[in-house]
């Protein structure tokens, strides 16, 4: 279940410029939570920024109680953020529907572009402690080599991981989806995604193509995070037919590759 | 020490309630609050048939505040009376129900659905909605249509009805009295104030919709304003909103002439505001001497 | 590249003017900002005889906003027109008068004495002052009252006439297009929001006046959705004002659709906030690639 | 000539609890301030809080270049600005008209409320740079002994400081005015005072009486700073006669003790 903490920051690092990873301790949470969920965090103490910002759960220590969170400081409230080296943190989670794992989903491919990278980190610790990390192929996009996220760490999981950058700085020079569609010839029987909008389309149109099923996680604007106040409409095909809205914060913010409607 | 209110016959054990569309069915916070001690929950706008709402973005952060163009969506009064209610009116806690449509007719068609459902303590018309472009905006800013909504819901319900009003008119005391003699029993204050946010990178409204309602801190004055200026005027109970994040904004509005206060933006921020403003102004209360919260209503006007 | 906009026969160098009465008469900034940067300096609300104003507190901070209830203090037109402008006609810049009164003929006398009055380039009509109880709040929200204004005030001077239009009204689209049809050069927009801060510790509203005006970023997703509104209905120019802190705000004003903006509160948190804001709108032409600041204007609409 | 500055924090302390001391590197505005003027402060960098905040220049240090502000905290800008402890301030100042000094005002009674004594202590410099500490009478005020301020370093600047404090745990116990009384029996010159209005109302009321002239330094809440706005109207007497609103900023914040309608 959800809860609501003020957490006690223990780490920060800023593992590229631009994008910094905040340790909390908040062992409730952190036992609690699932790969793919997220946290809701307050931005400072005024109103202004007003709205909590979601972001997804990077780590979890269930040992330590500790929970990262790794974010690009791309406007105000993630500013705030990054600057927060120490002190208490206001933060609600798990919150969220996050990916499923799981016997028939295995011999899969996780996929990440640019800070999308962040919650497949906890998804593959998970797929590590299910002990199948030798099945899983990796394939990370980054602008350059000194922008690559999760690489070293992924490794020392036990995963192969294969690189593309967009100046060919390191490894597959081209867009990340291009080493997708190689590996999808092999026939993987899963892919988890997460990344820009323009990537996670490209991603789902592949998938529909080849037939294979997948999971994304997908960004809309929030405001409460709990499914209260239908800000975060993400539309979505419906298995019975036609389309419909959901709530990114509850339905989401992973969904089925073949649901979303880009 | 005497929280309790009543809002044109709908009891309150004190004067804390939700602002409609912004603590969904109540159910959603259940993991952040104890919902029984709420003075009451007001749920989300309800139609006569389901609607999906508006196309995303949805909202916008604005300089303390936010804009929503939601649209509307929700279940549909079948729905909310059939599968909803039964769930909400265990928590014996009195629920209002805010209802929209586009027309006279959809609001006396959901009202006349809602009379008699368990749990239902009273009806919050949503005269003001600025998000949905047939209905709302029309009734909220011409008092003959207002005062003919109020009619038609008055006289196919029993229960308590509150009309909620919208800052963006000339005259917010004329609409008042207009409402007030239709047979309102209460009178709720603000609806959001209709603002736009252009994205300067891609040029165009940040909405889908391009306008939304604006609410949250930015707009407290304007709501503390209205609520001021409409109890010197209307003898009505005044549920006041807009903005309130603490006990001390809540208190602004009771000193204003507000007999209840609802809670709105605040939930998304500390989905606990809801109960600490219930403590805050109990602590208010205690330190300052008073015993009875009607001794605070529209202390400003006199102190 | 060009940024230099025709404002309804005023002609300015960039977009970027003051908001009447956040700006004194110019020379009280003069330590910190290049007046001659400026496309535009409009002054203080000017009346026929001096006024002293409105008993303290005057303004009370609020999120994101203030609310000021100055109640026009100026030293009377004659001072303005004798004294001051001389000083501020050797700048070599714009300078538009805003003008206020309690009467209709009030506007017209003031406007009489700056007609040919060296420096003066063109007369804002301030018809929106929600803090001078006789006056501004009902020419402001009666389309039939600010007709009567513009007219007389067109009929007694030479030069363009901008007139200023309140936000407090149901139908601001229909007071732009009467104002127009009377005869207007441009429309400024908006003026303050009124609204009430309430001292929860001493049970009393703060301002001496009790209301104030409501200005600061909180309200400019409100201005902005005035301009956006205004621009697809009257095809006058637009100076768009409400909550500009920075280059990014102004062009939001901008590609809504007005030909020039003003800056109000932000010189109060940013003295240099106007010449920034010029800067930064150069800046942005650069990397975007537009030429003519014309091409701008309204292109939210288009894009 | 008032400056827009972004001053490096060289200082701070917390003197008693609940009031910061901060020192900035300014030269420019440290040779150009005179004792009673003001600083206007940005505090935080959102629009929540918005406005600037006045605080008077406490102590300035010419040959080092900085300037100290002395502040208690009350609401959510005093409170942003007292966690301030490097970096860079947003300042404006020199602001407004500050006390007269001079030969015919060394007979005189400096005297204090509470934080009211953080501009005495400036003019305390001033008058023991010309020379006339002997002659200056210090009384200050405070709730208790431990809220006292200013008191050892204008004891080594040479002065005579007597305390009062409500509760008697320090010096006369009882309103620094009773000090005042007392004092104005010797016939003093001049009175320089700041403090909560309360106080500069009965000073004023005493001066009246007395025959002294003096002057005071009020508070009101200011938009501008810079006499733009008209937002800090304090009330006043015309020396021709009449009653008017003039601006704190620019007119005062320090009026002729005898102009102000209380
Ligand atoms: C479920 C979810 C998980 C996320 N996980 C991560 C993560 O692990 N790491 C990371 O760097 N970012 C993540 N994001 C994006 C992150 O929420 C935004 O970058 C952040 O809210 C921007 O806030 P700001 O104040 O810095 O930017 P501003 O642009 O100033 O924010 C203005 C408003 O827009 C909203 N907003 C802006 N960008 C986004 C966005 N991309 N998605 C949703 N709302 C947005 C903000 O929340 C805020 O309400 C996630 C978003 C969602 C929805
Ligand atoms: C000329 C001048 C010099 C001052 N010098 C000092 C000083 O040296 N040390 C010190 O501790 N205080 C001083 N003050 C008071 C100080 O400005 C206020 O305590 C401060 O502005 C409070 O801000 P806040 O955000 O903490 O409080 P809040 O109450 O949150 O402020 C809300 C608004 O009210 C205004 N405000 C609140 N209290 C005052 C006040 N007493 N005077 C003016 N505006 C106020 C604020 O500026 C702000 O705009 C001075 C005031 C003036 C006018
Ligand atoms: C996301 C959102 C949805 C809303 N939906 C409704 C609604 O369905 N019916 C209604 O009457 N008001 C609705 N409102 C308005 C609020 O009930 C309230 O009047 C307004 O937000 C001001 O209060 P606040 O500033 O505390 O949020 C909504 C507001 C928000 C923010
Ligand atoms: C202190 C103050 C005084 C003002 N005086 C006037 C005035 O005399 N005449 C007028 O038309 N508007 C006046 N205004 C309104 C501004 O010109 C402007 O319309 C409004 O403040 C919104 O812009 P802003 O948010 O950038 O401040 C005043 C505003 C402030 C804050
Ligand atoms: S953010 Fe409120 S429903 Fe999803
Ligand atoms: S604060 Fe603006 S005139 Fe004094």
């Amino acid at each position: 279940m959800s809860q609501l903490v003020q957490a006690e920051i223990t780490g920060h690092a800023e593992p590229v410029p631009g994008v910094s990873r905040i340790e909390f301790y908040a062992p409730g949470l952190a036992r609690a939570a699932g790969p793919g969920q997220f946290v809701h965090v307050r931005c400072g103490e005024g109103s202004d920024p007003l709205l909590r910002r979601p972001i997804s759960i990077h780590a979890v220590d269930r040992q330590a109680g500790t929970v990262k969170i790794m974010f690009q400081v791309v406007g105000k409230g993630t500013a705030w953020l990054a600057r927060q080296k120490k002190g208490l943190l206001d933060v609600m989670g798990p919150l969220g529907r996050g990916f499923t794992t799981g016997q028939t989903r295995r011999n899969c491919v996780v996929v990440g572009g640019g800070i999308g990278a962040a919650p497949l980190y906890f998804l593959l610790q998970e797929l590590a402690r299910e002990g199948c990390a030798r099945q899983v192929k990796v394939l990370l996009g980054a602008r350059n080599a000194g922008r690559l996220l999760i690489k070293e760490e992924t490794e020392r999981l036990g995963f192969a991981v294969r690189v593309a950058t967009d100046d060919g700085s390191a490894g597959h020079g081209g867009p990340v989806t291009e080493l997708l569609s190689e590996e999808l010839q092999a026939n993987p029987g899963f892919i988890y995604a997460c990344g820009p909008v323009p990537m996670l389309r490209a991603v789902c149109g592949m998938l529909e193509s080849a037939g294979v099923p997948g999971e994304v996680s997908v960004e809309e604007r929030m405001a409460c995070g709990v499914g209260a106040c239908l800000a975060c409409a993400c539309r979505v095909r419906e298995a019975a037919g036609g389309e419909n809205y959901r709530r990114t914060c509850v339905d989401g913010p992973v969904f089925a590759a073949e649901e979303v409607v880009w | 020490m005497n929280t309790s209110v009543n809002l044109g016959g709908i009891k309150m054990k004190n004067p804390v309630t939700t602002a409609s569309g912004t603590f969904g069915f109540g159910l959603e916070y259940q993991p952040y609050v104890d919902l029984q001690r709420l003075g009451a929950i007001i749920v989300k706008g309800t139609t006569p048939k389901p609607r999906a709402g508006n196309p995303p973005p949805r909202i916008v952060e604005t300089p303390s505040g936010m804009l929503n163009a939601i649209g509307l969506q929700n279940p549909g009064v079948e729905r909310v009376a059939g599968e909803i209610m039964p769930r909400l009116a265990e928590l014996g806690v009195p629920v209002i129900v805010n209802i929209a449509g586009d027309t006279v007719e959809d609001y006396a068609l959901v009202a006349r659905r809602l009379d008699g459902v368990p749990g239902v303590a009273g009806l919050e018309i949503n005269i003001s909605c600025p998000n949905v472009k047939k209905g709302g905006i029309q009734f909220g800013s011409d008092p003959r249509t207002a005062v003919e909504v109020t009619r038609a819901v008055k006289s196919v319900t029993g229960l308590p009805v509150i009309v909620k009003l919208s800052p963006n008119v000339t005259d917010l005391v004329g609409m008042a009295e207009a409402v007030a003699e239709a047979g309102a029993d209460a009178l709720s204050m603000i609806n959001t104030l209709l603002g736009v946010v252009i994205d300067v990178d891609r040029r165009r409204p940040v909405l889908g919709n391009i306008t939304g309602g604006l609410s949250g801190p930015a707009v407290r004055p304007v709501a503390v304003r209205a609520v001021w200026q409409v109890y010197r005027a209307v003898s009505l109970p005044i549920l006041g909103m807009g903005g309130i994040m603490t006990a001390r904004d809540a208190l602004e509005f009771i000193l204003a002439g507000a007999t209840a206060v609802a809670v709105g933006t605040a939930n998304f921020v500390n989905p606990r505001a809801t109960v600490e403003i219930v403590e805050g102004i109990e602590t208010y209360m205690r330190e300052n001497g008073f015993s009875d919260i009607s001794e605070l209503v529209g202390l400003a006007h006199r102190a």
